[in-house]
């Protein structure tokens, strides 16, 4: 089971002399239980594609196969998608209206039209999966931390019991504390549920991190759409689209140039110490 | 006496409840005292809560003191009559680059420090020229800043602050919001006006790769210095930062690593230069 | 186009008052003469003014035909029940052709003057108002913000509804109780987002030694030049032949 | 919002300007963008937003909020023509809701009579005044009254989204953070 996207083109004001691509030509699939990082700089379309995702913008052509079938086929429920393929905005957190966290989680689930003790439970299960304990419940998301706030809003789409989660930069904005308390939360939910991820970042170190692909924007367009080691091999090309690679992968570029013999396909900080260590190694073998 | 000097500065927040009666009183600085020079670039580091932009808003005199005392520009923030020079000594650029662009014009929004001090018309154009010349956004002022980037409207921002000729400037993680490249062109700005124009910069933020270049890092914790000297002694003590819960660059944790398994290295290293120096000397 | 915003404002003034008091066809006449001479020398095409009827199209009509029909007087023509006259011909005619010109004279200061300028303009007119202790500057201050933050709003909107929509939100359909309700997810946010915007740039603004009006001085102070005035005598011309005619005829 | 500046003894005239504009600006866009289809055709919600401008923030900012919110709207939306009428009646609209909400200590809650009355005044008052706008823009009475079941249809559902927000801002504890009194 998938997501295809086939040839997608979005355009703004189609058919306007102020027509812009958004999109073109997009082709790709996401597998279940994959964890993908997409990147590209700010406009480079990466936020048009997610929204495509759920249905909430509409290509100008192409398709998008949810599952096998065609989500501008007649008769599909939109509804439905967006409860499968849960999507986090940017700054979720601004989205909370509620007079309480639990009540606000249980919009999501209530729009499905769940009963009310399937509703309650759905919360508290998104609620647990983010950390956040009883205590909160009764409080008004507004009085919460910056960190919780977003937590909270995190399960508010996690209540409707995604398939697939889809996060836009969900770390921008807070503290290293609250980065990993995020990202460490959304690892746990790809480990243990199984859940199918798509990263939006802007941090490549996260990226090489966790995902076991990326996907590049640039231009409305995919440009790259493999694993880490093997887009970030490509950092001078990514570099021109505004882009990086994580530091430790420019360190083993620049040992290398300077003669130290050592593989530069490295993107963690494990990965770059056990090669220097290797090659340290060797050398006092000889 | 430096630019900004406190001493035992302390600030409570009191939270009210609805009838205005005291809920809860939370100490967000305790006991700082602190100097810094005319010129410095001065990094504050610290997690969300521990009291560094607290500490901020004190400098512009947006906040008062509980208990201690702040001097902006050697002027006591707590006597009302300084309130206007403390302000024009210290500027200050926030976090969020909509909410502190008050024109729909980039060149006016530069103007408005100036309007609101009475600086005359001539004198207002010249100063808008300069600096929107320093922060490179002079091809920008005539455009409206909901068009600009992020980096772009925190350059505007920074102009705007200059407009008013400050002796200092408090930027209160002004990159938060930005996207790298954002990042990387409010830093650089920023370093220029330091370097170029001798502005005292006091930087707080979370992002480690944009303090190595400071002359000095403060690091808060719960509304108290904890640490306190240049980035290379700072910045070899990782353990201490990660207690802190903070990240180190990418680079220092390599070499921390490195170190810690027996390979002799310096133990404050920022650049990947410097990495490559070291490892060199020892595989040679 | 390059008149001080304050003459536009007032030249706009002067023709909405004109069209009001205008009651014969030798008014209208001047009218349309000042107007459209007003609409060469701006060089705004006329093919943009035009456009800006299109939204009270209805109201025209409605009122054309109304006039047409149920104004009593001599019966030109008569059909079942309905009847023109030639009073009803006439009056349905004025009317059409004064809403026309409003809407022309109206649209031609939205197409020559930003929003920005006018609130300079109406801050400078309005000045004497501060002796009954009306805060003219507040006033205008106030409006520059709002203009600044309506595109930010506006996006803000799409974002919010786009979310909740994500969340399985329906702003559509449903009966009025629950199409109320379904705003909850929406206003909330936005009025909670904009408590947060102008806190902060309250804050900003203090920083920048904002202090109110007083002793503040004008990047951009507003002055006439000899166009504004040329503009003026031709208004006030304008206006003296409206009333002479209106009183001679 | 978790901060927000409150220097001993100094009254911020700043924090009432943004807070104003901002008003202003969410009753622009609500008038502009925010559409909802009833009979009769498109429904804006600019008038639930200065319900709850006026009641929530009280008379200054809803006559200037309500007034020039809207009419900024006309202007923008190529009504220009209606700026003027537009200013006058919903200014009046802010202040009426403002001051009959409010009891003589400025208080108020969202489910009191005086709020259902300010609501109905306001509301009532927006109706006759574009009933006569339209009748002088026209010229005839006729065309004026025809317009009014449409405003009529248009108020109502604006009531209803005003006390169903109003209600959940004042329970989520708002009324905290308006520095505004």
């Amino acid at each position: 089971m998938a997501i295809i996207l086939e040839h997608v083109e979005y355009k703004y004001s189609e058919g306007t002399p102020m027509e812009t691509d958004a999109l073109h030509d997009v082709n790709l699939e996401i597998q279940d239980g994959e964890f993908i990082g997409l990147i590209g700089h700010t406009g480079s379309g990466k936020s048009t594609l997610i929204q495509h995702l759920n249905g909430l913008m509409r290509a100008t052509s192409g398709d998008i196969r949810y599952n096998g079938s065609s989500i501008y086929a007649e008769g599909f429920s939109m509804k439905e998608l967006r409860s499968k393929v849960g999507l986090v905005f940017q700054y979720p957190e601004h989205q909370l209206f509620e007079v309480d966290v639990f009540t606000d989680v249980c919009f999501g689930p209530k729009n499905q039209g769940l009963s009310k003790e399937e509703t309650e439970e759905r919360a508290k299960e998104a609620l647990s999966l983010v950390g956040i304990g009883e205590s909160y419940y009764k409080k008004s998301p507004f009085e919460l931390s910056g960190g919780e706030k977003r937590r909270v809003a995190i399960a508010g789409v996690l209540a409707m019991k995604p398939e697939v989660l889809i996060l836009d930069e969900p770390t921008a904005g807070l503290d290293p504390k609250g980065r990993d308390e995020i990202l460490g939360q959304v690892v746990r939910l790809h480990r243990e549920q199984g859940m199918t991820v798509i990263l939006v970042s802007h941090s490549m170190e996260d990226v090489a991190k966790y995902v076991d692909r990326i996907m590049v924007m640039n231009h409305g367009e995919l440009v790259f759409n493999d694993m880490p080691k093997a887009v970030f091999a490509h950092y001078k090309e990514l570099e021109q689209m505004g882009l990086a690679a994580p530091q430790v992968t420019y360190i083993a570029h620049a040992l290398k140039d300077a003669g130290f013999p050592m593989k530069t396909d490295v993107i963690t900080v494990e990965e770059a110490e056990e090669a220097i260590l290797c090659t340290l190694g060797k050398e006092r073998e000889k | 006496m430096g630019i900004i000097k406190t001493k035992n500065l302390v600030y409570n927040y009191i939270k009210r409840d609805e009838e205005e009666k005291i809920e809860e009183v939370s100490e967000a600085v305790k006991n700082v005292s602190l100097d810094i020079k005319e010129g410095e670039f001065v990094a504050v580091l610290g997690h969300n809560g521990s009291g560094k932009s607290t500490l901020a808003k004190h400098m512009n005199a947006l906040l008062l003191p509980t208990e201690g005392t702040i001097w902006i520009g050697g002027k006591d923030s707590l006597e009302e009559d300084n309130l206007w020079d403390i302000r024009q000594t210290a500027g200050m650029v926030f976090q969020n680059p909509d909410n502190q662009i008050i024109a729909s014009v980039v060149e006016e929004d530069v103007g408005f420090g100036p309007e609101n001090i009475g600086v005359p018309t001539d004198e207002i154009w010249k100063r808008v020229d300069e600096c929107l010349k320093a922060v490179g956004m002079s091809a920008y002022r005539t455009h409206s800043p909901n068009r600009l980037s992020g980096g772009q409207k925190q350059r505007v921002a920074i102009a705007g602050v200059m407009a008013m000729e400050p002796k200092c400037i408090v930027l209160d993680e002004p990159t938060a919001m930005l996207d790298p490249n954002g990042r990387r062109e409010v830093i650089r700005t920023v370093m220029e006006l330091n370097e170029k124009k001798g502005i005292t910069v006091i930087l707080i933020t979370h992002y480690m790769e944009e303090v190595i270049h400071a002359d000095r890092i403060i690091v808060m914790d719960e509304g108290e210095i904890v640490m306190e000297g240049a980035p290379e002694e700072i910045f070899s003590r990782v353990e201490e930062l990660k207690k802190y819960r903070l990240d180190v660059p990418q680079v220092t944790e390599l070499a921390y690593e490195l170190r810690k398994k027996g390979v002799p290295m310096r133990p404050c290293i920022l650049t990947v230069e410097e990495f490559v120096t070291e490892i060199m000397d020892t595989y040679r | 186009h390059k008149l001080d915003p304050r003459t536009k404002l007032f030249g706009t003034l002067v023709l909405i008052a004109a069209l009001f008091a205008a009651d014969n066809l030798f008014c209208y006449i001047l009218a349309a003469v000042f107007l459209f001479g007003t609409i060469r020398l701006s060089r705004v095409p006329v093919k943009h003014i035009v456009k800006g009827l299109k939204p009270v199209i209805f109201l025209l009509l409605f009122s054309v035909v109304f006039n047409l029909f149920l104004t009593s007087g001599e019966v030109l023509v008569q059909f079942w029940v309905f009847k023109i006259t030639r009073e009803g011909l006439s009056r349905s005619g004025m009317m059409a052709v004064r809403l026309i010109f409003l809407v022309m004279g109206t649209s031609l200061l939205t197409f020559t003057t930003t929003p920005n300028q006018l609130t300079d303009g109406l801050e400078r007119s309005l000045r004497f108002l501060k002796v009954v202790r009306v805060p003219v500057h507040e006033i205008a201050m106030m409006m520059s913000i709002a203009l600044r933050f309506i595109p930010i709003l506006v996006e803000e909107t799409d974002k919010i509804m786009k979310a909740q929509m994500a969340r399985g939100a329906d702003f559509e359909s449903g009966g009025l109780i629950k199409k109320a309700k379904a705003m909850i997810p929406l206003l909330v946010p936005l009025f909670i987002s904009a408590f947060r915007r102008a806190s902060d740039l309250a804050m900003a603004m203090e920083a920048r030694c904002y202090h109110g009006g007083e002793g503040r001085t004008k990047m951009k102070p507003l002055r006439y030049a000899a166009g504004d005035r040329a503009a003026y005598l031709v208004l006030l011309g304008f206006l003296l032949c409206i009333i002479l005619l209106k009183i001679f005829l | 919002m978790e901060q927000t500046v409150k220097a001993k003894g100094r009254k911020s005239t700043a924090l009432f300007i943004c807070m104003t504009a901002l008003a202003t600006a969410i009753i622009c866009v609500a008038t502009m963008v925010i559409q909802i289809p009833i009979p009769l055709g498109y429904a804006h919600l600019g008038d639930s937003c200065i319900l709850l401008a006026s009641v929530f923030f009280g008379w200054k900012t809803g006559i200037f909020a309500g007034g020039v919110g809207s009419a900024m709207a006309d202007f923008l939306t190529g009504y220009s023509q209606w700026v003027l009428p537009t200013l006058v009646i919903k200014s009046i609209q802010g202040f009426l809701i403002a001051k009959i909400c409010r009891n003589r200590d400025g208080e108020f809650r969202i489910l009191s009579v005086r709020t259902a009355l300010a609501v109905a005044a306001g509301i009532l008052e927006m109706v006759l005044g574009y009933v006569a706008g339209g009748a002088i823009l026209s010229g005839s009475m006729a065309a004026g009254i025809a317009s009014a079941p449409g405003l009529l249809l248009k108020g109502v559902l604006n009531i209803a989204v005003f006390y169903v927000v109003a209600l959940t801002l004042e329970k989520s504890g708002v009324k905290k953070f308006i520095p505004v009194k």
